[in-house]
């Protein structure tokens, strides 16, 4: 944009942040395009999802380092995703200390849902 | 305490007051504001819902950004278009200053169409001619066909920026005087304010005050009109000894949707739309071969009226068509979109494919509170001022449009001396002292109110003003004669004798808009009464007043303005004065166009 | 204007969006944000489980012969329904957001979702829940 | 088409110093074939009680006056014609605004809002005594936004406003957009970093709802997303 910005107020609280919310929900919306819908396919279709034993995950599917990858970097933007979805349902659900409660559940929920997916991608042994 | 009002009444002192947030109101308050006068403005409907953004059209000055113009053929065409009624010097000042003060409007960021070098486009109005007359020239400056629109969001997104105090949805009820009325000597001090959203009284005290409060064009049946525009500034100022000019000069145009009067704009015609009677035939050859279309509002109304007469309306009934159709579906979407959209909206009809069933709705007032060019009321026909009251707009009558006003000479107007009304009233404000402050200013009219709503019994106002509006469109129309005005003279008398009687059945104090309307109608009545008085007075044909008793303008008689004042004590209005027009360059001539 | 606490709050949040008779594009923001919901209590569930493989296998074994049920493989064709919506209308989004001129065809664009929507997805719920005579026979 | 024929007129009423609560009247009214809602209405005020209350001025979809609910959906009422609603017309206010009075709310909060954006030009002054240059598609580029009429029908048709009152809503950011793709405007910087606030921009979900409700048939969510890419596009 042009020109000398003049007569600005104080203000905006919070400038940038939205912003990167907004942008982060879209790029993780394309990836996700494809992971989410590339794993859907890979465990529902490809395979039975009823035969994905915990031996079969063990044994198979993360008995590859490349695959671990992948499945992390989609647990991570799944949790990105779906924290800032749910952060704007709440902010419109819940208001006052309400909206604070919920979100920090939320927040939370989500560091554990990382921690715990992380853990098991990481810590089970290769065989 | 309830009954439409509560007992506490606030004060406030302000420098200027502005009542009316139009095109006019906002300027005057602009310039206030760059002049750093405190001033209030108050308006009974929020600023952008005033009816200056209902004007489609354009606004004429001789740019010449288009085709060779001069202010001069501007100043011509305005004192030919108003029958050599309007006052020269006052056209002088309209046609000079146009001018500047459409580029300030682009400079305050108005989205004007532009040329393809990227200047302000210009195109064809009715009545604006090259070279005093010899054909249509491009002189009005637009903003596709919401230009009234535009006019009205960039004043007020200045006033914004400027900081103006307004005073959103408070109803001025009355005007406060001291030392007697204003055909006592006395001066205007201030208004007193209704807060519409608690019925509150605020009598606000000021050195100046300007009326801007528009037309009351809601006095006839079917009219392009707001439902909001009920002359009040006109009724006020009357009752308080001020006179009305020129109020037989009531503008038709010629365009209206049939039935409702929906204006569909001048711009049909100045794209090249067509009128057609029922055999398909431009009629207006026989009336003004030269300028066809394009010739002034009041010579079209009555073209209409005469092809109706003569059984040539659209199938033997009382209206004609508007055909577009040829100029194609671009121009007619690009440059006409608001017209086809209320062709469509309101008459389902499709004027790409259809041609528009029209008739002359009621539009415009010439006349008003008269003023001198510094937009200072005048209180007789020597040009005595009325202290601290200043008018201008459609209420006002400078004169600058006579006998009837040209296509986007009222926009003109608006600018011109709504900016000019500011720059006088700051003037005023810096070298005069605050006014005493009344004591229960607002107790007159708190009485009147109440008794509004608290009649045991009385007649809906909504009655009345039917009755009201069929009468000024039967008898006050386009063709008068002796007959039907003094009818109309004897109606209005009938009906405010029983307006003396109505009673709202709203009591309530918050948003009572039934004894608003009811206030309202009292202020129709009372320019209804001055224009029928005055018209009936005016044994001629001049413009828009076209009595078919006196087919004939009369010179030698009524080469003059018409003032009127309201007479005592509800009595009838009787006492009317003349007041010569100042002709400066351009002699009377027979008008044909 | 202060009007103070006497006046009934206005209509909003929930009850507003039930009773307002929104078009296509309120509809497609709905859904888009009942599958977005859904699909997240889904995934907390799922990221729960999976962390079971390394914890509890036993256990995650235990919970995954839901996926073998009836009403299991109902629930998987819902999840990829819900999945599957949500992604192409979230595209729909995207592509506005990078042309916001594509908003005047706003409705055709949920029309074409609505299509592949039904393209890929017919034939997937088709083959998940054909393991049910499979896995009966 | 019939001419002596009647609708069904249900109102919401409310009247602040006597009820606490808003409720419905329903009134047979007469209704003539090119009747608008708003005849309806004020038919009714005339015919049956003075004191139901609402705005209007221009009566021709001009002022902005006397959008309503009408129906389940926002509309001037002066530019609805009775015989596209069926026989029952159902009125209520505005939602998400708090009512004064009937069908009337109130609207200060909206033009705060308004207010809030800076919606005037903001240039340096010219020079000389000519207008700016601006080229014709210069001047289209804003032009869709320059016809908002300040309604708060798309405001208030808005489920992202519903849910945050403080969301500055489609109105205000149509107005905002006006002067930040005028070229003669200087002040676009402010204006977005004005929008990208939490209660800016961001809280359009792309409902569409203020587009169908705009009577002057702006598109709103595409001068919503010009907003939000500029933001996100500027260095
Ligand atoms: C449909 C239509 C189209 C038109 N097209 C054109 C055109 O193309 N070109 C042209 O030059 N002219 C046109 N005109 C004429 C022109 O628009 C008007 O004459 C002009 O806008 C009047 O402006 P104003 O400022 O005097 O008053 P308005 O714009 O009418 O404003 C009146 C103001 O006064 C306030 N007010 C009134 N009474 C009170 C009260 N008692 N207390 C407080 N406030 C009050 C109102 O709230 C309002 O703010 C058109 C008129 C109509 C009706
Ligand atoms: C598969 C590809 C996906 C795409 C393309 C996608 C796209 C989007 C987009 C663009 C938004 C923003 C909507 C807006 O701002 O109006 C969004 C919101 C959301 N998404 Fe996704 N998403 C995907 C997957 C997921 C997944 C897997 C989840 C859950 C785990 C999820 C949960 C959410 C939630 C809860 C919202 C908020 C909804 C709302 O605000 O109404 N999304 N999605
Ligand atoms: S954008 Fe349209 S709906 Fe919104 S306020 Fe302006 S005119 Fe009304
Ligand atoms: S309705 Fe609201 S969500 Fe966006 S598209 Fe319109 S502002
Ligand atoms: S009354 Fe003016 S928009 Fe309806």
């Amino acid at each position: 944009m042009s020109g000398v910005p003049r007569a600005r107020q104080p203000r905006p609280k919070g400038r940038g942040r939205e912003l990167t919310y907004w942008l982060l929900t879209r790029y993780t919306a394309l990836a996700l395009f494809v992971l989410a819908l590339a794993h859907y396919t890979m465990t529902h279709f490809v395979y039975d999802s009823s035969e994905q034993t915990a031996e079969w995950i063990k044994q198979v599917r993360w008995n590859s380092l490349a695959v671990r990858f992948v499945d992390w970097s989609m647990l991570v933007i799944v949790m990105l995703h779906s924290s800032l979805g749910m952060r704007t349902v709440v902010q419109d659900y819940f208001k006052g200390r309400a909206q604070s409660i919920v979100l920090g559940l939320l927040y939370t929920l989500t560091a554990v849902l990382v921690a715990l997916g992380s853990h098991v991608i990481i810590t089970l042994p290769l065989k | 305490m309830s009954a439409g009002l509560r007992a506490d009444t606030t004060h406030i002192d302000v420098d200027a007051i502005v009542v009316g947030a139009g095109g006019a109101g906002l300027w005057a308050a602009l310039e206030l504001a760059r002049e750093g006068i405190p001033t209030a403005v108050l308006t009974k409907l929020y600023p952008t819902r005033s009816h200056t953004g209902a004007a489609q059209g354009g606004v004429c000055a001789a740019l010449g950004n288009v085709e060779e113009d001069h202010w001069e053929w501007h100043m011509f065409d305005t004192i030919k278009g108003g029958d050599y009624l309007a006052d020269q010097d006052a056209a002088e000042v309209l046609a000079r200053e146009a001018i500047p003060a459409v580029i300030e409007l682009e400079r305050m960021g108005l989205p004007f169409n532009r040329t393809p070098d990227g200047k302000i486009d210009q195109r064809r109005f009715g009545g604006h001619t090259r070279n005093y007359g010899e054909g249509p020239v491009r002189r009005s400056c637009y903003a596709a066909d919401r230009t009234g629109h535009m006019i009205l969001q960039t004043l007020y997104q200045q006033c914004i920026k400027a900081g103006v105090k307004f005073y959103d949805e408070y109803h001025v009820v009355d005007l406060v005087f001291e030392g007697g009325e204003a055909n006592e000597g006395g001066r205007c001090s201030g208004v007193v304010g209704y807060k519409i959203s608690d019925g509150t009284m605020h009598v606000l005290r000021a050195k100046a005050v300007l009326l801007a409060t528009g037309g009351y064009g809601r006095a006839w049946r079917v009219t392009s009109n707001a439902h909001s525009l009920t002359g009040d500034g006109m009724a006020l100022a009357w009752r308080h000894g001020v006179p009305l000019q020129d109020m037989e000069f009531y503008q038709f145009h010629p365009t209206g949707i049939v039935g409702i009067g929906i204006l569909l704009s001048e711009a049909a015609r100045g794209e090249g739309g067509y009128l057609l009677n029922n055999d398909g035939k431009r009629f207006m050859e026989t009336y003004a071969p030269k300028l066809m279309e394009l010739a002034p509002r009041d010579m079209i109304s009555r073209a209409i009226y005469q092809e109706v007469r003569e059984g040539r309306g659209i199938g033997g009934k009382d209206f004609i068509h508007l055909d577009v159709r040829h100029l194609g579906r671009k121009v007619i979407e690009e440059k006409l979109p608001d017209i086809t959209d209320f062709a469509r909206v309101y008459q389902g009809v499709e004027p790409i494919s259809e041609p528009v069933p029209v008739q002359p709705t009621a539009h415009y007032a010439m006349g008003g509170v008269p003023t001198n060019l510094e937009t200072e009321v005048l209180a007789d026909a020597r040009g005595n001022v009325v202290p601290g009251l200043f008018a201008a707009g459609e209420v006002a009558c400078v004169s600058v449009h006579g006998a009837n006003r040209l296509g986007t000479n009222s926009l003109v107007d608006l600018l011109v001396f709504g900016k000019r009304a500011g720059i006088r009233m700051a003037q005023i404000c810096k070298s005069t002292p605050q006014p005493g402050s009344v004591q229960g200013a607002e107790r007159a009219v708190r009485d009147e109110l109440l008794a509004l709503s608290t009649r045991p019994s009385g007649v809906r106002p909504a009655e009345i003003r039917r009755e009201l509006a069929a009468l000024m469109m039967d008898n006050v129309g386009v063709y008068r004669d002796e007959a039907l005005l003094s009818a109309a003279v004897k109606g209005i008398a009938k009906l405010k004798g029983e307006y003396a009687n109505v009673r709202v059945e709203d009591t309530g104090s918050v948003f009572n808009t039934d004894l608003l309307e009811a206030r309202e109608l009292g202020y129709l009545l009372d320019t209804a009464e001055a224009t029928a008085v005055s018209a009936y007075a005016r044994k001629e044909s001049r413009g828009a007043h076209s009595r078919e008793d006196f087919p004939e303008r009369d010179d030698a008689k009524f080469l003059a303005h018409t003032l009127v004042w309201q007479g005592a004590a509800g009595a009838p209005a009787t006492k009317l004065d003349y007041k010569p027009v100042t002709i400066t360059k351009f002699e009377p001539k027979p008008r044909v166009y | 204007m202060a009007r103070g606490s006497t006046l009934p709050a206005p209509r909003r949040g929930l009850r507003g969006a039930i009773a307002y008779r929104g078009g296509e594009g309120m509809l497609a923001w709905a859904f888009h944000r009942i599958s977005g919901i859904a699909v997240s209590v889904f995934l907390t569930l799922h990221v729960v489980s999976i962390f079971m493989v390394g914890a509890n296998p036993e256990f995650y074994d235990y919970i995954h012969l839901f996926y073998a049920s009836v009403p299991g493989k109902v629930a998987e064709v819902l999840l990829g329904a819900a999945l599957l919506y949500h992604a192409l209308n979230g595209t729909r989004i995207v592509v506005m957001d990078l042309w916001p001129a594509l908003t005047a065809y706003h409705r055709q664009l949920w029309r074409i979702v609505w299509i592949t929507f039904f393209t890929l997805g017919l034939p997937g719920a088709y083959i998940i829940l054909s393991r049910i005579w499979e896995t009966a026979k | 088409m019939a001419t002596a024929s009647t609708v069904e007129l249900k109102i919401q009423r409310f009247d602040p110093e006597r009820d606490n609560e808003p409720h419905w009247q329903t009134l047979t009214v007469p209704v003539e074939p090119m009747d608008r809602v708003l005849d309806v209405l004020t038919r009714a005020k005339e015919l049956f009680d003075g004191s139901i209350t609402f705005r209007r001025s221009c009566a021709h979809g001009v002022c902005g006056s006397d959008a309503l609910l009408i129906n389940g959906r926002n509309r001037l009422a002066c530019k609805l014609r009775v015989e596209q609603l069926g026989k029952t017309i159902t009125v209520a206010p505005l939602p998400g605004l708090p009512i004064v009075k009937d069908l009337v709310v109130d609207m200060d909060g909206f033009f705060e809002k308004y207010r809030s954006v800076q919606p005037y030009l903001v240039a340096s002054p010219v020079e000389g005594s000519g207008e700016r240059i601006q080229s014709e598609e210069q001047r289209d580029r804003f032009d869709d936004t320059t016809k908002c009429i300040l309604c708060a029908a798309c405001t208030t048709s808005c489920p992202s406003f519903w849910a945050e009152p403080e969301y500055v809503g489609p109105a205000a950011i149509v107005n905002a957009h006006r002067f930040i793709f005028d070229s003669r405007d200087e002040n676009a910087e402010a204006r977005l970093d004005i929008l990208s606030d939490e209660d800016g921009v961001w809280r359009c979900r792309t409902t569409f709802n203020c587009v169908e409700a705009c009577p002057r048939g702006i598109n709103i969510t595409k001068a919503i997303l010009e907003v939000s890419s500029a933001i996100s596009t500027r260095e």
